[in-house]
């Protein structure tokens, strides 16, 4: 056992990688500055040297067709946007560009970059610092999207998606950097398209992702003493996504709730339960269940956001409708921690 | 000119915003105000000259750090603060924080948190007035982060093409986050210059001295009154604290102690007190009636934002659609 | 009955609320040109002058900013694109400006713009002319989104987009705008968030949108020949989308298949097909079924396309399986048709 | 440098250009080249200068309006007419059209439909040249219109900062679709004015004249060798025919007559023509014997195109990965 830190495993990643091959470069704002993008670039510069990791304008759209560009020619790209939010400034490279080069030129390119883009909630960050877009993406052709929930995922995944010959969104969540895991050292690879089956169950599927995978397996602990033996996957891979495990599951247990800490309306929960409901209809015991973010942007005060996060109890009070059970009294089940807008006592805000 | 400005007004206007900035900082600690914060202290004299130059009717826009020019804009102070804290009563009923200030009342339209956001939004108001024959102008607020974004550029060439009034106010901090221009910008290529290159008409101007603020806004704004057409200013300023929160951050090794010292040296209030001191028109006495008065107003307003209730829960899905 | 074409009608739509309201203005590239974005814009500079009319530059995420600040002071914009995927480049004024603003203001602010953008298939267009992201839109709280399959929705539902206090995405496809329909005279409107049932039928729910509505009604009419009672149900609203009507006429059916142009994963669809499995799982006698583009760049070549798009043979296919209908030779089922790139003579290409 | 230029290749790059751009016009009614398409004629000075300038191993990327400059890099012909044929044997295998072009061969590294989309893929391409030291340089291919995107800025401005060997070459045919300078850009503002503005060295230059485009270009590339950094160059220049499409459009009303022929006038190719023979470096026969071997060549790629297969249907699902 080796416990390191979320933040840790991804700048072991990226160190592991860049050693690996001198083609890899890191860059994006703040890369090299004290703050390292919440440790995750800490010593690469020192490491690889100022032509290979290096700081940036703000000009998100630039940036990322500079990087489809030098991916052209060999280069393999990391580069880091401290919220998904200020990406969208990018999209018409993303999408019209990276996601297609590789199809449209019927094959004579590849566009190997890595986008990671920081996720989060909570403590304030509001409308436009705490979007979760993974649906957006994995609704575009060509692209590929990873939502690891822990450091080993996180590590290996990275270093799979730098070497992915695809542009790869690399979703991280704020909330899960300071979380602890065992990680392998060395250039430790994951195939993107596995998710993890976390826990065995035979009453009820539970997918997840990202952060919310915590908040499920708290919710399965919880489950399972009343009864309820959940099996709970964490995607990990969102596009491609691992059907086959997840249809298995779902032709054992015959239930799912499908998470997602993203927007309700064509989720990727939602994605989920469509594709479930086609394709095992006659295998579903019970109505398919979506857990998804409201269709609302996120409020700033600390007050306001109270209750809005989906959190463990809402998971397990979602399954225990579906078996029919009768609590007293609903709002003891898991109750949100206090205060319920930062993962941890290690957050101290603001950033 | 000398003669026709009003120097304590000024001064206070400084002190004032000066005043709210320290006090947030000194309360923020507390974990009251739960979200991103950017203090504007070391800024204050750009957005106190152009208060004084414009009008409640005129327009302005802004950036994430937008205290000051929401408060020299003539903001409610009250509802500001009670936003940061995430209040009922807060100028955007604490849906927006720090980061989201807006006082339609006083033309204040708005602060955004993503860089280069709000630069069209500024241009676009003063495309309505043009629309509606309106002499009003429209002041956006922008860093020397800002105008890396493309849409800058593209906001500034729409300005110059349809002569709409907008005063594109540039303070350039020398920083973005903890980025230094070095790893953003070409050395030796000015901001200034940029905006010139695009073909609007531009200056540069000391933004630590408030007296030359006022005359080149001035100049500014009865140009655009005048002539049409936008105007670019870039100010040389520089913010004491750190990029976001309450503290100083230069031991975290960014910037040299020895920067912020030179800086520190040019800071705008004190400079100026200094000088009305020495030209006679304050005594020490003034300021201190100054701070006392603005003192009262801003412990009203923290009280005001405590005793505010925050908004009910279910608020938080209400208001999605107008 | 007074016959008009889809461009025609999106044309009186414009200048019957222009004529009505001065606050409005309406701009693109090529708003003025000879072209007139595909006639719908033809004239409107003449009756109403060249400060509300007008050309732009090509600075997509600028003019949107724009057209957001105008409308924070009384203006109503409406602004047009001739590809949406051109839009891309301003996913950042839409998605963290327009459709936040007025939630993260508390209110004090509205941003009644309404954005045209027309979507489109076949001739060549390619990767990044055809794009068809609705999904997108709806993913966004704070976006209407509008589809209108008629002359007579898209003249009504472009009036009320343009008075519609929010920003509305207003989404015309060119293969619609030669289409003739019955179009009212006058300010006429229709309630954004009210779908047509197009078709009562009692075996199956057909859901579609735009273009797709004619192939889903050549489709039924197929259908009702073999036995078949088809509800055709158009959407004509995305966002809101009109659940109701949607759950009404399953619960009839017991049936569904979802069409969109879009691609499939975390499509419109698939929302659909999500909703109605978790709402009415009871009520379903059947799996649901989608048909949504592939998750494929649209391709170039004539020959690549043959075969691509989504037509009425594609749905009557799916729906007899689901009755298990054993059809001779399936190919023969309402074939595409030639040449299968275009949407009829009147189209003379490039553009 | 006069004696030194091989003046018939020039010509001949210039006609063959042309010669294939004209036929594609010739056949483009038959409905079997089904996509948009956007023809250079009037514009074949640029390419064919940079051409001579800039080796095999250099880069370059463009725009809708690309057909010019893949040829002028060598990009292979049967593969462009089988690709806008929609053929197996096209450049993209049929999967993208006029609109996108590649030839990794020969460091054309792709055209793109969206408006200033490849700027920052050249600039792109430069860095990575920097990364592997080499001295290879970018040549980015861009219209008048792409300028008003703010990625245009963000590259140039980012090229200029790493000190990266791009040479954007803007070809300035006055319009974008059908609107004119007038309704995008500031009148009496440059666009080399903005490149100088952003801190690019930039020329001008006449797009018409083949032996002055040489000139500039050569200048340029030998400065960007030397030292480094981007070169910017805007080049006059004037589209024949329709924005889109094979024919002309003069009658529906977006520019003069006058206007056309004025420029028509200027023609880079009929000029360069009259001036050889003026000269005595080119005889009639000459001519003659180019225009033969270029339409031998062009006549053949034709037939390879119109002989090539389609492309299975089930190729269209094949490739959305690497
Ligand atoms: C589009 C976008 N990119 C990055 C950020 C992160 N960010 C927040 S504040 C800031 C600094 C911008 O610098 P400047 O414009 O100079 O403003 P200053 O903070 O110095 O006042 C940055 C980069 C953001 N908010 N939005
Ligand atoms: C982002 C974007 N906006 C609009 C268009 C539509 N469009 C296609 S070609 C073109 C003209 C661009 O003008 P310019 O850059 O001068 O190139 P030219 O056609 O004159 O060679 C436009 C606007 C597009 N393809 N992409
Ligand atoms: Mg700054
Ligand atoms: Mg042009």
């Amino acid at each position: 056992m080796r416990l390191i830190k979320y933040s840790e495993a991804i700048n072991e990643g990226i160190c592991e990688a860049m050693n690996s091959d001198k083609s890899i470069i890191c860059f994006g704002l703040g890369t090299t500055d004290p703050k390292a993008i919440f440790s995750t670039t800490v010593g690469l510069e020192e490491k690889f040297g100022s032509e290979r990791v290096f700081d940036m304008p703000t000009s998100e759209n630039a940036m990322t067709g500079i990087a489809i560009g030098a991916s052209m020619n060999g280069i393999k790209a990391i580069m880091t946007h401290q919220r998904l939010d200020f990406f969208l400034l990018a999209m018409d490279q993303l999408v019209n560009n990276a996601a297609k080069a590789h199809y449209m030129f019927g094959g004579a390119l590849s566009i190997p970059i890595t986008i990671r883009l920081i996720i989060g909630r909570g403590w304030g960050q509001g409308p436009t610092h705490s979007q979760n877009l993974q649906a957006w993406f994995a609704h575009i052709p060509g692209l590929k999207v990873v939502m690891p929930s822990t450091p080993s995922d996180a590590k290996s995944l990275l270093i799979s998606s730098i070497f992915d010959p695809n542009p790869v969104v690399f979703l991280e969540h704020r909330w899960l950097h300071n979380s602890l895991g065992d990680v392998k050292k060395g250039l430790i690879k994951k195939k993107i398209g596995e998710c993890n089956v976390l826990k065995n169950g035979k009453d009820i599927t539970i997918i997840c992702m990202s952060y919310l995978t915590i908040e499920a397996i708290k919710a399965s602990n919880y489950l399972e003493v009343k009864g309820i033996s959940c099996e709970v996957i964490d995607l990990s891979s969102i596009k491609p996504i691992d059907w086959d495990s997840i249809f298995y599951s779902v032709k054992k247990t015959g239930r799912i709730l499908a998470c997602d800490t993203g927007f309700t309306t064509c989720s990727v929960a939602g994605e989920i339960i469509a594709r479930v409901s086609i394709e095992l209809f006659d295998k579903l015991k019970a109505k398919p269940l979506r857990l998804a973010m409201p269709d609302v942007p996120e409020p700033t005060s600390f007050g306001l956001t109270k209750g809005f996060y989906i959190g463990a109890g809402d998971i397990a009070r979602k399954c225990l409708a579906i078996f029919d059970h009768k609590t007293d009294n609903e709002s003891d089940i898991l109750p949100e921690p206090v205060p319920h807008d930062i993962p941890g006592d290690w957050f101290k805000g603001p950033f | 000119m000398e003669e026709s400005i009003d120097k304590k007004k000024l001064l206070k206007t400084m002190m004032r915003i000066r005043a709210v900035e320290e006090k947030i900082a000194k309360e923020y600690s507390q974990q009251k105000m739960r979200c991103p914060t950017h203090l504007s202290i070391g800024q204050e004299a750009v957005p106190s000259a152009i208060s004084f130059c414009i009008n409640k009717n005129d327009f302005a826009v802004s950036t994430h750090r937008g205290h000051a020019h929401y408060l020299a804009k003539g903001g409610d102070l009250k509802a500001m603060i009670a936003e940061i804290y995430g209040k009922e009563t807060g100028c955007s009923k604490g849906k927006g924080g720090s980061m989201h200030l807006i006082d339609t009342n006083v033309g204040f339209m708005g602060t955004s948190a993503i860089v280069g956001n709000s630069i069209p939004v500024g241009v676009g108001l003063a495309l309505s007035c043009k629309l509606k024959k309106s002499d009003q102008i429209s002041v956006v607020y922008l860093g020397d982060g800002a105008v890396e974004e493309g849409v800058f550029y593209e906001s500034l060439n729409f300005a110059i093409l349809k002569n709409l009034r907008v005063l594109f106010v540039c303070e350039n901090n020398l920083y973005s986050v903890y980025s230094s221009l070095d790893v953003r910008q070409p050395k030796h290529r000015k901001i200034v210059s940029i905006a010139k290159g695009i073909g609007a008409k531009a200056e540069q101007c000391d933004g630590n001295n408030i007296e030359e603020c006022l005359k080149v806004c001035t100049y500014a704004i009865s140009t655009m009154r005048k002539e049409g057409g936008p105007f670019f200013i870039e100010f040389a300023t520089y913010r004491h604290r750190e990029h976001c929160g309450p503290n100083f951050d230069n031991d975290i090794g960014y910037r040299t102690l020895k920067e912020f010292e030179t800086w520190k040296l040019k800071d705008p209030i004190s400079n100026y007190q200094n000088r009305l001191l020495k030209e006679g028109s304050c005594s020490k006495k003034d300021f201190q009636y100054f701070a006392k008065e603005i003192d009262d107003e801003i412990e009203e307003a923290f009280e005001f934002a405590e005793n505010s209730n925050f908004p009910l829960k279910s608020e938080a899905f209400k208001g999605v659609y107008s």
